[in-house]
């Protein structure tokens, strides 16, 4: 947080792209790119939520090392989690 | 700063206002620790009740004093009670709530209205808790397994997961309040690398409360909505895989088992400085290990599943990482004995405590160490072995720092001392009685005695009746500090800021402090721990 | 974030909103708003246990999965996406306004907020709505026939389907009710940005509700492409 | 009085001896640390009691001593770590010849099935020095069957196979536990585990009165339910041939390959559309809840007989693999 003022332009400019991303995402859906069409999709909602956090969010600009800190540890559990399960899963019935 | 005479006049969080109203609307740090110091109490001697319980109808092969269905409910209401309603918020809740501000120089937490609404919550949860125990209970085990807790028990899972969900919200918002303390409210001059041990500790713990603690709670509620509104997510009927709850839960349930020791961890290295008179041996180690454990200790969860049905693959790296979280505890062990050396050693109740502690954390690490060895676990998993495994860290190790902690700040919480001689007494007998009750459940796990069994076969009879003979001698181990602390509270002797000759800022402020703590904010120059400039009180309970 | 007339009292010295235990403002806004990012980081765990289910049954199921999410209404998903970083913008927006004190602006744009939250909860409910016509809620009267009927290249197995919708109810559910949970922190937010107690000096409040209310939707711009998308390309 | 205090389990498999070794070795360790972390303190405390005048002597640390007692211990654990590997993968890994039994649990028994078609509840007949597989699965809840005397466990998962094996090598009479919980009866879900010489087992095979074997009892069940009018012995049918299938990859429709292990066989009667074999329409009916699981058991049987030389009594599953594994 801190007193930094952003231009109202910037906020609609991430809005338009926030919104382009949204129909490209829906759209690029009903196009076969095999198994390209998941990781497609899940690029854009990531870049989506990079722009909501960095510029929504104000971390690009208004926040300490600490919130980025913070963000990052949340994501390392959570892959902690996903990828530890996924091991067990991925093998479990290998021939 | 008064220091000599305290007279018992002066303004303190105690004597500041009256009335009911004044503690349950309270944000005061330390009273909402006194809250938390009654409702934890209570809740040990229910889950204590119920262990004497479990312990008498296992005197006998014959599943003869209590009925299976309530033999099952006992042990699950124990785990459950003890686990989530006693040990999870005793040390963090009580002694973190009360000291962590002082420790640092703080006038509070950093949220104080949050703290008030932990306990709340806390309370909530345990209300509910109770309310599904005189209900009938629950008799799925502490653990919920699925699809036993989605589909057949008939019981007040619903209730109880529910109060679990709540009571883990409780525990999150403390952790999350002393995250926020310790990086927000330091003192000017206090940095990281003068923290004291037990605040490092804390903030470890912390972590584990933020980051774990999210994960039960949802998966508690995937299992009510199984059960309530038939989604089907861990349903084998439907191709959903019962493992995947155990790993939801382990997610959580291994790092709860650090959240219940690094607090402990924190206070034996607070008591050991203290009565040793020195700065703990390899303090940077000490500490960064806290941290360690925190983080690896989120990532060895399927050590409990090892027979469950997982892929091999995954048992062995589960099996390594268990390994690694070795290193850390192994740290701490040798640095808290070094610290002994070249010291100036006295035996006050808590560092009786304390070095009980090390002793039994040891025990029952290294036989942790036995359970992540995969082709030995086949044998003793789901047997007494685990059973006294981890009573012994967790009643051995976590309840004896509690204990610990709690008779070397009591002084500061009321500003009397408890009775010394009692204390060393009531030491000696929780420890014989410990010992009794859970060293012969090791041999009774490696013989095959299943765990969760109402009856069973007469040949392990001899070693039951052992350890219910124990369990009786530790009961009256615990019942003693109850009446003594009591009693205290009006006969105890008035001491002053500091009996014990302590470094750390909580012994700076009177006793019991004010309820700001401090009467002006203080500056650190110092390190932790600076015991070479700190006189040693000639108190008579610092006496062989 | 306090407001009562006790601590105005009690602490003139430091203006209305400054809690005893604090040094500074500045101390203050700080604290709170790590507060905040490590409450946001708690519920990424939260919503993390209902990612790690998505991903095992997906892998496993996939054919199932993507029958279940062609049966999802794709139009109304995109909108709802849209009206929901509407939302966003108009809360991004309304932080500004507070910092520049712009009091009418500001609770315009709260007001927006909470009718763009509430539209994107009243299309929620006509999807769950038609889920339920469909016989597609989980549960007794749980079927998938019409989609085993439609997809016939898929083989759809009706149970595998149930976990499908399954998931699909727990994370939008659990969604929604944050999305409630947001309602009601805004109409807070609106009713004292109405009377005047936000502005250049203290804007704290709306800052916390915005970082909450942009958790919420970036949680909703992952369950799109997961639930919406996984599979829409044409079937052989 | 002893014999009534036993502190020692039997061992009577062909693991049980690895198993106490390592066990006798960790407590051999966790005795010579706890004796020496003790000893030292107990040292230190008598030592450096507090003396008139006396003052402690502040030493911050010592870096070579925290590295020594970082890699020291982690240089032990990993050795633990090995040995209980290689322990595993014996307990994980049943020998390709062994003979195989069914269990089928539910809550509070043991429903057990031979290959030749004896059936027995909560007991099992085995004879000594036989490789034995049991094949389990679980009608309701998770349950676990261990035999302390074997040293092995293993839970028994509703929805699929889970599979352990041994080797007795003593005969007697051992303790069957259900070692997961599993409601009310938990601790009744007990039982014996018979290990017997050869010929008195073959005694007993004899006396008991098997309706042929699982396998032929699969048979039949495989005509009565009509499962040959899709799988016929030549290529004509709509699904595909059933002999010589089980123990091998399958080519899947969507590119997969996958073991035809006991599970998949499973999975390919219970919910055919999971996996559907490449070149063939998924049109064969979902059989889940219309056979029991011995029923499964027995067709299970079937489809692997038809991929063994129709030898003697023992079904030995050539190549047969078994969930994770390898
Ligand atoms: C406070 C609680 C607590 C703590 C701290 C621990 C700590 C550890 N635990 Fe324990 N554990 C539990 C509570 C705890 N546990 C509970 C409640 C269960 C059962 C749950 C249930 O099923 O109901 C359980 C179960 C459990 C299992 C599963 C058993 C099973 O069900 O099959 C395993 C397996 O790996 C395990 C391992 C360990 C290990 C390796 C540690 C390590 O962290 C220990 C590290 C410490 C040391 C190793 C000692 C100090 C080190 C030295 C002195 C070094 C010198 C040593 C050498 C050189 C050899 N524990
Ligand atoms: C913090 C955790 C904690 C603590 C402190 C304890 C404390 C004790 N536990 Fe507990 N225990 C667990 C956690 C804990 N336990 C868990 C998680 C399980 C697994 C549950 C499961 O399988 O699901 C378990 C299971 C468990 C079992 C195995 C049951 C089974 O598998 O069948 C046994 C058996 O001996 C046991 C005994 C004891 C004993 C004797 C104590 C003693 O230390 C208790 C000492 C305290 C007292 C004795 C209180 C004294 C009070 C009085 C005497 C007053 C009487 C009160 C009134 C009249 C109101 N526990
Ligand atoms: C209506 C026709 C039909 C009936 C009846 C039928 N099946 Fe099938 N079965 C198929 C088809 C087609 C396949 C291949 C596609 C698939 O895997 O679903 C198949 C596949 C299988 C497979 C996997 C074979 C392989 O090559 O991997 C097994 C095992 C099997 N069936 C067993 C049975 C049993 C046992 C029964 C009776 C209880 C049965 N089937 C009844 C049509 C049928
Ligand atoms: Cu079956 Cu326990
Ligand atoms: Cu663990």
């Amino acid at each position: 947080m801190s007193e930094h003022v952003m231009s109202s332009k910037m906020y609609y400019g991430i809005w338009i792209t926030l919104m382009v991303l949204t129909v490209v995402t829906a759209a690029v859906s009903f196009i076969d790119l095999g198994p390209f069409n998941t990781i497609v999709a899940l690029s854009i909602a990531t870049f989506k939520a990079i722009l909501v956090v960095l510029f929504f969010m104000h971390v690009k600009y208004a926040s300490e090392k600490l919130t980025k800190l913070v963000i990052a540890s949340a994501l390392f559990f959570l892959v902690l989690l996903l990828s530890l399960s996924m091991i067990d899963y991925l093998t479990r019935y290998l021939a | 700063m008064a220091t000599a005479a305290v007279s018992a006049e002066r303004e303190n969080y105690l004597n500041k206002e009256y009335g009911i109203r004044s503690w349950l609307l309270t944000t005061d740090h330390k009273r909402i620790a006194l809250l938390y110091l009654v409702s934890i109490t209570f809740f040990f001697f229910i889950g204590g009740f119920m262990a004497l319980l479990i312990r008498l109808e296992l005197l006998t092969p014959a599943g003869d004093l209590v009925l299976a269905d309530t033999y099952n409910k006992l042990f699950t209401m124990h785990g459950q009670i003890m686990v989530f309603f006693f040990l999870i918020p005793s040390i963090p809740a009580t002694l973190g709530n009360f000291l962590i501000p002082m420790m640092i120089g703080a006038k509070d937490l950093a949220l104080p209205r949050i703290n008030l609404l932990s306990w709340y919550l806390y309370i909530a949860g345990g209300a509910l808790m109770l309310y599904a125990m005189v209900e009938g209970g629950v008799d799925t085990g502490w653990t919920f397994y699925t699809p036993l807790s989605t589909a057949f028990s008939n019981t007040h899972v619903v209730e109880a997961g529910l109060a679990i969900f709540i009571a883990g919200f409780s525990s999150i918002l403390t952790g999350l309040n002393f995250v926020v303390t310790v990086h927000r409210m330091r003192a000017p001059g206090l940095t990281w690398s003068r923290l004291p041990l037990f605040v490092w500790a804390h903030y470890a713990t912390s972590v584990i409360q933020l980051l774990g603690t999210p994960v039960i709670a949802i998966t508690l509620v995937l299992v009510v909505l199984e059960r309530t509104l038939h989604l089907g997510i861990f349903d084998p009927n439907l191709g959903g895989d019962p493992l995947l709850f155990q790993h939801l839960f382990w997610f959580y349930s291994h790092p709860a088992v650090y959240i219940m020791i690094l607090p402990a961890m924190g206070v034996v290295s607070e008591v050991l400085a203290c009565f040793s008179r020195k700065r703990i041996f390899g303090y940077g180690a000490v500490a960064l290990s806290s941290i360690g454990i925190a983080v690896i200790g989120f990532i060895v969860w399927a050590h409990h599943m090892f027979v469950a049905g997982i892929s091999l693959y995954s048992a062995l790296v589960f099996s390594i990482l268990t390994y690694l979280v070795g290193v850390p505890s192994a740290i701490k062990v040798f640095n808290w004995t070094a610290t002994l050396y070249k010291g100036s050693i006295s035996f006050a109740t808590p560092m009786l405590y304390a070095l009980g502690f090390i002793g039994l954390f040891t025990i029952g690490g290294l036989t942790g160490l036995f359970l992540a060895s995969l082709g030995l676990d086949v044998h003793v998993t789901d047997t007494y072995f685990v059973i006294a495994h981890f009573h012994y860290i967790m009643v051995g190790g976590a309840v004896m720092g509690y204990m610990a902690g709690l008779h070397f700040w009591w002084p500061k919480i009321t500003g009397r001392m408890y009775p010394e001689w009692w204390g060393r007494l009531a030491a000696l007998i929780v420890f014989i009685g410990f010992n009794l009750t859970f060293f012969p459940q090791f041999i009774l796990g490696y013989m095959g005695m299943p765990r969760r069994y109402w009856q069973y076969p007469p040949e392990f009879q001899i070693l039951n009746v052992m350890s219910t003979a124990g369990s009786t001698i530790l009961a009256v181990g615990y019942l003693l500090p109850m009446v003594y602390f009591m009693w205290s509270l009006r006969y105890g002797k008035v001491v002053g800021d500091n009996p014990w000759g302590a470094a750390g800022l909580e012994w700076k402020t009177s006793s019991p402090p004010p309820t700001f703590n401090f009467d002006e904010t203080p500056e650190v120059t110092w390190e932790a721990y600076n015991y070479d400039q700190i006189p040693v009180p000639k108190e008579a309970w610092l006496e062989q | 974030m306090s407001n009562s007339a006790v601590q105005t009292e009690s602490h003139e010295s430091h203006g209305p909103e400054l809690l005893h235990h604090f040094v500074s403002a500045e101390q203050q806004r700080n604290t709170v708003s790590l507060a905040m990012w490590l409450f946001l980081a708690t519920e990424v765990m939260f919503f993390g246990g209902m990612f790690c289910a998505y991903l095992i049954y997906r892998t496993w199921y996939y054919a199932e999965f993507a029958a279940g999410s062609r049966s999802l209404n794709i139009w109304l998903g995109t909108v709802n996406t849209v009206v929901l970083i509407g939302s966003s913008l108009t809360v991004a927006l309304g932080v500004r306004a507070a910092q520049m004190g712009k009091r009418k602006l500001l609770v315009v744009l709260l007001l927006l907020t909470l009718v763009l939250g509430l539209t994107f909860l009243g299309v929620k409910a006509i999807e769950w709505h038609d889920k339920y016509v469909e016989h597609h809620i989980p549960g007794a009267s749980f079927s998938v026939a019409d989609l085993v009927r439609e997809y016939p290249q898929l083989h759809i197995d009706q149970r595998h389907a149930q976990i499908f919708f399954s998931l699909y109810f727990a994370m939008t559910g659990m969604h929604a009710l944050h999305m409630v949970i947001g309602v009601g922190l805004f109409l807070y937010l609106t009713y004292h940005a109405w009377k005047g107690t936000y502005g250049p000096k203290y804007y704290t409040p709306i800052e916390l509700g915005g970082l909450y209310w942009h958790f919420v939707d970036i949680i909703w711009i992952y369950l799109f492409p997961l639930l919406y998308l996984i599979d829409r390309k044409p079937l052989k | 009085m002893i014999e009534h205090f036993p502190l020692w389990p039997p061992g009577a498999s062909s693991i049980s001896g690895n198993v106490d070794a390592l066990y006798i070795f960790l407590t051999l360790l966790s005795l010579v640390m706890t004796v020496a972390i003790f000893a030292t303190i107990l040292v230190f405390v008598t030592k450096y009691r507090r003396r008139e005048g006396v003052d402690a002597e502040q030493i911050h640390g010592s870096v070579p001593l925290e590295l020594a007692w970082s890699i020291i211990p982690m240089m032990i654990f990993m050795l633990i770590f090995a040995w209980g590997a290689v322990i595993y993968f014996q307990e994980r890994t049943p020998p390709r010849t062994s003979a195989e039994v069914y269990v089928v649990a539910k809550q509070w028994m043991w429903k057990i099935e031979h290959a030749e078609g004896q059936r027995e509840i909560n007991e099992l007949h085995v004879p000594v020095g036989r490789d034995v597989r049991l094949i389990m699965t679980s009608q309701d809840v998770i349950h676990s069957f261990y035999v302390p005397a074997f040293r092995i466990k293993q839970d028994v998962l509703p929805g699929r196979y889970t599979t352990e094996w041994f080797r007795a090598t003593k005969p007697g009479t051992y303790h069957l536990f259900c070692a997961e919980y599993c409601g009310t009866a938990h601790s009744g879900m007990i039982g014996d585990i018979v290990v017997m010489e050869q010929s008195d087992y073959e005694a007993w095979m004899a006396g008991g009165k098997a309706n042929g074997t699982l396998a032929s009892n699969g048979a039949d069940l495989f005509q009565t339910l009509g499962c040959p009018t899709c799988h016929r012995t030549d290529s004509q049918g709509r699904g595909p041939n059933l002999i010589g299938v089980f123990g091998k990859p399958v080519l899947l429709e969507d590119g997969r390959t996958v073991m035809a292990d006991e599970n998949y066989v499973r999975e390919s009667i219970l919910s055919p559309a999971a996996k559907v074999v490449n070149g063939y329409k998924p049109i064969m009916p979902v059989f889940q809840g219309l056979v029991t699981d011995e029923q499964l058991n027995s067709l299970v049987a079937y489809v692997k007989s038809l991929s063994q030389p129709p030898a003697g009594t023992q079904s030995a599953a050539a190549g047969t693999k078994m969930g994770p594994k390898e």
